[in-house]
């Protein structure tokens, strides 16, 4: 027994599993669902978890006891998630994953779900730290704001990023602490960080706002970002790539919010009887002072 | 002094006291104590009528397995609020419960609950030894055991979700059905049976209330104050500690960053539920009732966006529950000041 | 009655405490024998409910010895005096109330059936025992809808059903009135025969010859006295609690009729005043200079309508005329600066704020007369309370005590104080004596006299009839909240008062029929 | 007599000596142990981070001294923050005008707080709801308005005022510390010598005594919700301001928390009847300073909030014990 079939129909009753909607990637991610909705004959069933993994269960469940056809799941966690893809499996409802993935050791693409949409956060953090060590010539001394405590994102990026910098002998994380994904507190504990370290060359953020908060405290410091210490991060919104224009940010790379149009046709695939892969990767842009102003209007 | 004097006397006496509870504030109470399951009933005729499924047994018997676990809080946070007194760690303690047993739960069903609710025993007692012993304020401490048992709970899990065990049985705790309804839902059932005798029919229970009702007189009629302050903190990590066993069991993972806010929602269930936050009073099926009603507006508000009419935002949906407690609580203020004009 | 000599039930001495370094018992002592009633009186703050609190465990002692039945004792919990056989009605009444009537009776050893509580028991077991005691009540009904007499007489029913053999009762009849006293006397006597002890604490001293064996007299901490109660007589037991002659205000009567200028305004002046289920036709007036009391049974709504009049609770109907003006107040702070000042009757729950100090409750209503833009005149304050607290000698250690610190004595002289020292026209004294010791009595009394003379009108409630008989000029009697008959001048006595009180209807009130 | 005056003394101090303390092993502590303690930045930074904590304290001491709690907080400052960029941001009537419409950007946000306190109080007065019940609609409903006010959108802005509020500094000190400071300094003034101080007692010591005495209570106790309702706007406005931008989902975010903890450290009773508007002060310059000496140490967050929990529960014992 695989995945549920999706019958091919004119229009579709589909449920959209939100997480949360408590930062700007999420609302333009939610935005992305909703325009594509109608081009794609969807009815949407949308709901909001409000940063509760086991809420996002039950809001899959109430979808199930509505009868959709199809469900588009943006877990918030890999594990918790999995009884939700399982229940809708067995009242025989297809889930497409986007974003974050499901725990593979338990829940399988093309088995149990039809496929995960989503970007590499490992490949982020990477690609970041790759960035980062051609820009400094491989020295510096960095510090690290990690996302929200216990998310993936957070974790891959971090492990993405850390490995690399690893190998780079003159290059040396002094610090990494939680900045729960969000400008303020990220402004906040730059601001200490920096006075314990005043050394610092080079900041890594896992996602824009909590670098924008580090160019507030790095300027209020009496730092130059960009210049005294230069800052790198994920995401792609439309403040950082202004930032990159101002010369404050480096570079930042882009975790695309915008699942609808791939949801859309990822659905209409899997009706067609097409195979999907296991995972559709996202390929992700990097925005730097080349490309920045030209992808200004498009960002979020 | 004259006999047709003691005999007026005591007439006027009796006039006073007599007759004791009149057909209307007899209706006034049970309303504004059991008024919340009037409006469970209403809600669900509401839902019933107006969406397709709504009543099904799927709908009803997920709701009943998701809601347990608030629902066990629930309880112990009545009980606990019924000693005027106040939880705030309840919602962190699951986390950190389920935690506990999602590592333990490798070695089956057993084990892992009683690891989760050990965790929750644990908190229990910080909170019972601080409050009873030290004579801190429960607000305040169980404001430092919420904090705590958050990083307890992200230190054990190493900052990420726990997996469970599939082939031990766990998850049989959460998952799994006995005689058609959830094994969760058997549970609560459990804790409002246990939780309703404890409360009317045992010393514990009236001691709960007496002291809610006047600490110091408690005490002064030698009832065991703190033993049972202790022992009602203890009884709400415990039964936070089996709602962490079931959120690890239900969704296959323990999950440190669970449970916040889950202690404001137990609270506004049992004052949905009729029950006095200044203690002395209170109900346990109300309360489980409280839970339901609450529960029951989220599964109401994605039936409605599923209707296509309107779809809500998160924002309107956190709107439209604070302006349904604000109701809520304004009925329940207005039926107890005509109670008391009675 | 000889006391024969057996072994002491109970026996206390070299008893000390002190509160944060204020000692409010020095080396006290008290012996009761088994099987008698013994009175325990002293002044306000003599330190009579800090030596019961010491004995139960309430309180620990810093110093002294306890032997109960010839066993050295050391309760730390009222649970192991009640345990010990030692039962305690509190001062501070000390009950549930939201619990039913049969609940506070018998919570923490309620009859049990199969492990689970026996409610049909609870009650019948309630019922009959408040009946072979004669209280009329619904053991049902929760606590906080009986009256205060009521709710009294449940705590007296729980003493009394623990079966202990010692029962205390501190100042159990200060909400009583006369006929629930002499309920009270014949549990009393009933328990006497059972061979129970008992320690009876009240200021009414006539109370104590009627009921008490023995007396203690407590003075300052200390125990002055212990004797046979016939071997004392009145005279006696004040000096020796006083530690001085009694002011001969106590039984002055009120001599010649003062007729008050009925051609002068009336300070205050109600007409078919309606409130709530409690107050349903009063009318009245009050004029300058004279005292007006307030009578009627437990519940007849005397509170009440004193409440209305203060602007505390609404009034549905009738007029409340100030000087000749009608008015309607919102709350007690438009009445207040109207001049119209109440002292409520509860002063636990009503009157003080505990953590305050003795200087902020003195002068809480005055505060707002002793401020310039928003800002309070310390030094005036400052001035003020000191010489009230010399006045009134209340007996405090100094103006920064917490009131709560205080004998219950001394706390109502602060709260006395606290409307003394403000502009006010009309007093109303909802049982300004309960719980005050016969010197105290004699003081308060005393000042509230010179008031009225200063022009002041005052409405005094008491239950103690004497008190009316002896210091007012008038008396209305409330009954079922119709104020049914006016006495005046040689009209007042007791048992005029009492016939009113029990039996007489609207039709009897000279002032509602001259009402429109 | 003297252990009298001196305990009376003691009594009556403003600060408890435990919180005052705690401050010193800390600041002892970290002169020791972190690098570049001593220095007007990190004195500054400490100071501006804890300033909207301590202006929001401020407000919730005096409630709390009612014998209340206010929950809402956090919703008022979200509020408050999401008005104001709305407001200088609008290009269309009065709003248009420039100093007008600035005035209006910093005024009707703490007009729109103060209202949410209003209706606290009038939650708490008329109907006689428990406080953390009534604060707790707001606390769930105020920031879905405000969220439903910029539909969840974050709103980036550069305006001079908001600059100055959020980065000026006035004599090298930040212009949010001279704020909180001036804000401390009227509501300890308020609270000792003024009629309204004494009423916010009496009404927390025995509100029932307190109306018998013509405290107008309900009056007091609405005052206390407003004034904090301001307060939290005031502190939104700030937030907004250091950030340069406003999102509504995450302003003022679990702040309520820290401001009943500095309350609590700070040696107010949270029974009511008692306000000690300074020790709030240095009950949040401890949990601050915790906050920062972790941090600057590199420990986990998960690890601090343990500490976190120990030490709060610590002072609040100390200060029992005074
Ligand atoms: N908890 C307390 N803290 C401080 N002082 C106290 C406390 N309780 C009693 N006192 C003091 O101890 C002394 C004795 O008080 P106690 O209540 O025993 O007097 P009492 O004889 O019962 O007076 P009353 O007849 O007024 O009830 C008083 O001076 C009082 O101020
Ligand atoms: N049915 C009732 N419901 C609520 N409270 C009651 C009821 N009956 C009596 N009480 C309470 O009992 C108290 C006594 O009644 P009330 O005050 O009218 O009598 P009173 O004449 O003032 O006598 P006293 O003041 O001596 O008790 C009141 O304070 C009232 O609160
Ligand atoms: O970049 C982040 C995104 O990838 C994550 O899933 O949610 C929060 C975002 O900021
Ligand atoms: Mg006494
Ligand atoms: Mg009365």
């Amino acid at each position: 027994d695989g995945v549920p079939k999706l019958p091919q129909k004119a229009s579709y009753k589909v449920g959209f599993a939100q997480t949360e909607s408590n930062n700007p990637w999420r609302i333009a991610e939610t935005q992305s669902l909703k325009d594509i909705a109608g081009k794609c004959g969807w009815t949407l069933v949308y709901t909001d978890a409000a940063s509760s993994a086991s809420k996002q269960v039950a809001d899959v469940q109430s979808m199930i006891a509505q009868k959709v056809d199809l469900i588009v799941l943006a877990p918030r966690e890999e594990k918790p998630l999995v009884p939700a893809v399982m229940a809708a499996k067995k009242a025989g409802i297809p889930v497409i994953a986007i974003d974050r993935d499901l725990d593979q050791s338990v829940a399988k693409p093309g088995r149990d779900y039809v496929t995960f949409i989503g970007s590499d956060f490992v490949d982020q953090g990477h690609r970041a730290a790759e960035w980062l060590i051609k820009a400094t010539g491989g020295k510096g001394k960095i510090i690290e704001l990690e996302g929200t405590t216990g998310s993936s994102p957070a974790n891959n990026r971090k492990k993405g990023f850390d490995d690399t910098v690893k190998k780079q002998a003159g290059m040396q994380i002094i610090a990494s602490q939680d900045g729960d994904f969000a400008r303020d507190k990220g402004r906040q504990v730059m601001e200490s960080l920096l006075q314990a370290h005043p050394d610092v060359t080079a900041v890594y953020a896992h996602n824009d706002e909590m670098a924008m908060g580090a160019i507030a405290a790095l300027e209020a410091a009496g730092k130059k970002p960009g210049k005294d210490v230069i800052v790198v991060s994920i995401d792609g919104t439309k403040d950082a790539l202004q930032a990159i224009i101002d010369g404050k940010l480096g570079a930042t790379v882009q975790s695309s919010p915008f699942f609808g149009p791939i949801s859309c046709k990822t659905a209409q695939d899997y009706a067609a009887g097409k195979k999907i892969p296991a995972w559709v990767k996202v390929e992700d842009k990097f925005f730097d002072k080349s490309n920045a102003k030209e992808n200004l209007a498009n960002a979020f | 002094m004259s006999k047709s004097l003691q005999v007026a006397a005591g007439e006027a006496l009796e006039a006073l006291s007599g007759p004791p509870q009149s057909a209307q504030r007899r209706r006034l109470h049970f309303l504004r104590t059991q008024g919340v399951l009037v409006a469970l009933i209403l809600l669900l005729i509401f839902g019933a009528c107006r969406y397709d499924n709504f009543l099904g047994a799927y709908n009803v018997l997920t709701l009943l397995r998701y809601n347990t676990m608030f629902g066990l809080i629930a309880v112990g946070m009545a009980f606990v609020i019924m000693t005027g007194g106040i939880d705030l760690s309840v919602g962190t303690t699951a986390a950190l419960s389920s935690v506990i047993s999602a590592m333990l739960s490798p070695h089956g069903i057993w084990l892992g609950l009683a690891g989760g609710v050990g965790a929750g025993l644990v908190i229990g007692l910080v909170n019972g030894l601080a409050i009873t012993r030290l004579k801190i304020l429960p607000f305040i401490v169980t404001l430092c055991t919420f904090l705590a048992a958050h990083g307890l709970a992200l230190l054990f899990a190493g900052n990420q979700s726990v997996s469970v065990s599939w082939d031990s049985g766990f998850t049989t705790f959460g998952q799994g059905d006995f005689l058609g309804f959830p094994i969760p839902a058997w549970i609560g059932g459990l804790a409002f049976i246990a939780g309703s005798i404890a409360l009317n029919f045992s010393g514990f229970g009236r001691t709960v209330l007496a002291i809610g009702g006047n600490e110091e007189a408690a005490r002064l009629m030698g009832l065991p104050v703190e033993r049972v302050k202790f022992f009602v903190y203890l009884l709400s990590g415990a039964l936070a500690g089996v709602a962490g066993v079931i959120l690890a069991s239900q969704f296959g993972a323990g999950q440190p960053n669970e449970g916040n806010g889950w202690e404001l929602f137990a609270i506004a269930a049992v004052v949905v539920g009729g029950t006095r936050l200044t203690g002395g009073e209170g109900s346990i099926g109300a309360t489980l009732s409280g839970v339901l009603l609450l529960g029951l507006i989220f599964n109401i508000l994605n039936f409605e966006n599923g209707k296509g009419v309107i779809s809500l935002s998160a924002y309107w949906q956190s709107v439209i529950r604070g302006v349904f407690l604000l109701i809520v609580v304004i009925l329940q203020a207005r039926l107890a000041k005509k109670e008391k004009d009675l | 009655m000889t006391q024969t000599i057996t072994a002491p039930l109970l026996q206390m001495h070299g008893i000390s405490k002190a509160f944060s370094g204020v000692p409010a018992l020095r080396q006290a002592r008290l012996s009761i024998a088994p099987g008698e009633v013994h009175a325990l009186i002293g002044q306000n703050g003599a330190g009579k409910s800090t030596l019961i609190k010491i004995l139960t465990g309430a309180y620990k002692r810093d110093s002294g010895e306890i032997l109960f039945a010839g066993e050295p004792v050391h309760f730390t919990t009222p649970l192991q005096a009640q345990k010990g056989g030692i039962s305690t009605i509190y001062q501070e009444l000390n009950l549930i109330p939201l619990r039913s009537v049969a609940e506070n009776i018998f919570l923490g050893r309620e009859p049990r059936k199969y492990g689970l509580i026996d409610w049909f028991r609870i009650h019948a077991d309630a019922a009959a025992l408040l009946d072979k005691l004669g209280i009329v009540a619904d053991v049902r009904m929760p606590l906080n809808q009986c009256n205060t007499a009521t709710q009294q007489m449940v705590a007296i029913a729980r003493a009394v059903s623990l079966h202990a053999r010692l029962v205390i009762m501190d100042e159990p009849t200060s909400s009583l009135d006369e006929q629930e006293v002499e309920t009270l006397f014949r549990v009393i006597r009933q328990l006497k025969a059972d061979g129970v002890s008992v320690i009876f604490v009240s200021h009414r001293l006539d109370e104590l010859y009627a009921v008490c064996d023995r007396v203690t007299v407590m003075r300052d901490g200390q125990t002055v006295a212990e004797k046979s109660m016939q071997d004392m007589d009145k005279l006696q037991l004040v000096t020796t609690m006083l530690g001085r002659e009694l002011a001969s205000t106590v039984a002055q009567a009120a001599g010649e009729e003062i007729k008050p200028d009925e051609t002068r305004t009336p300070v205050v002046e109600i007409k078919a005043l309606k409130s709530g289920v409690r107050v349903n036709d009063a009318s009245m007036a009050v004029y300058p200079g004279e005292i007006v009391g307030l009578a009627g049974l437990l519940g007849s709504g005397r509170t009440e309508l004193a409440r209305c009049l203060f602007g505390a609770d609404r009034v549905d109907q009738g007029d409340i005329l100030l000087k000749g003006q009608k008015r309607a107040w919102q709350s007690p702070s438009d009445a207040i600066a109207q001049g119209v000042a109440y002292l409520s009757e509860d002063r636990k729950i009503e009157g003080i704020i505990p953590d305050m100090s003795v200087e902020e409750n003195l002068t809480l209503v005055l505060l707002p007369r002793l401020v310039k833009l928003g800002v309070v005149d310390r030094k005036q304050q400052q001035v003020i309370v000191q010489r009230f607290i010399e006045r009134l000698q209340i007996k405090t250690a100094g103006p920064k005590q917490k009131i709560r610190e205080l004998s219950g004595g001394n706390q109502q002289k602060v709260l006395l104080a606290r409307w003394l020292c403000a502009k006010i026209d009309f007093l109303m004294l909802d049982e300004p004596t309960r719980g005050i010791d016969v010197g105290a009595k004699a003081e308060i009394l005393t000042l509230i006299r010179e008031l009225a003379d200063d022009g002041l009108g005052v409405l005094m409630i008491a239950s103690e009839l004497e008190e009316l008989t002896a210091y007012a000029q008038r008396v209305v009697v409330l009954r079922d909240g119709y104020t049914v008959r006016e006495l005046s001048g040689s009209q007042i006595s007791e048992d005029n008062m009492m016939a009113a009180m029990a039996n007489a209807t609207a039709k009897d009130n000279p002032v509602a029929e001259r009402a429109p | 007599m003297t252990a009298l005056a001196l305990r009376l003394g003691q009594s009556r101090r403003l600060i408890p000596s435990g919180a005052l303390l705690g401050l010193a092993l800390l600041l002892v502590f970290n002169l020791a142990f972190t690098q570049n303690f001593l220095s007007l930045q990190t004195f500054n930074i400490n100071l501006t981070q804890v300033s909207t904590i301590v202006i929001v304290a401020v407000g919730m001491t005096m409630v709390i001294a009612t014998g209340g709690i206010d929950l809402s907080v956090g919703s008022l400052m979200a509020i408050s923050g999401a008005l104001a960029p709305l407001i200088f941001g609008a290009h269309s009537g009065l709003f248009a005008v420039p100093v007008l419409g600035m005035a209006c950007a910093l005024v009707l946000p703490v007009l729109a707080a103060s209202a949410g306190g209003v209706l606290n109080g009038v939650l708490v007065t008329r109907f006689r709801i428990q406080p953390i019940v009534a604060t707790l609609i707001l606390f769930i409903a105020g920031r879905g308005i405000a969220q439903v006010f910029t539909n969840g959108n974050l709103q980036t802005f550069s305006n001079d005022t908001f600059h100055w509020l959020g980065l000026g500094k006035v004599l090298g000190i930040p212009a949010q510390v001279i704020i909180m400071l001036i804000i401390v300094a009227i509501a300890a003034w308020v609270m000792r010598a003024t009629l309204f101080g004494r009423y916010i007692l009496a009404t927390g010591g025995n509100e029932r005594a307190a109306r018998l005495a013509g405290v107008p209570v309900a009056r007091v106790k609405m005052a206390a919700y407003v004034i904090c309702g301001a307060l939290s706007g005031l502190a939104g406005l700030l937030v907004i301001a250091i950030n340069s931008s406003a999102d509504a989902n995450l302003i003022g975010m679990g702040i309520e928390l820290d401001a009943i903890a500095a309350v609590a450290v700070g040696g107010t009773l949270l029974t009511g009847g008692r306000a000690r508007i300074l020790g709030t002060l240095i009950g949040a310059l401890i949990i601050q300073l915790v906050r920062y000496t972790l941090l600057a140490h590199g420990v986990p967050d998960a690890a601090a909030l343990v500490v976190k929990a120990a030490i709060i529960l610590a002072a609040v014992y100390l200060q029992k014990r005074e």
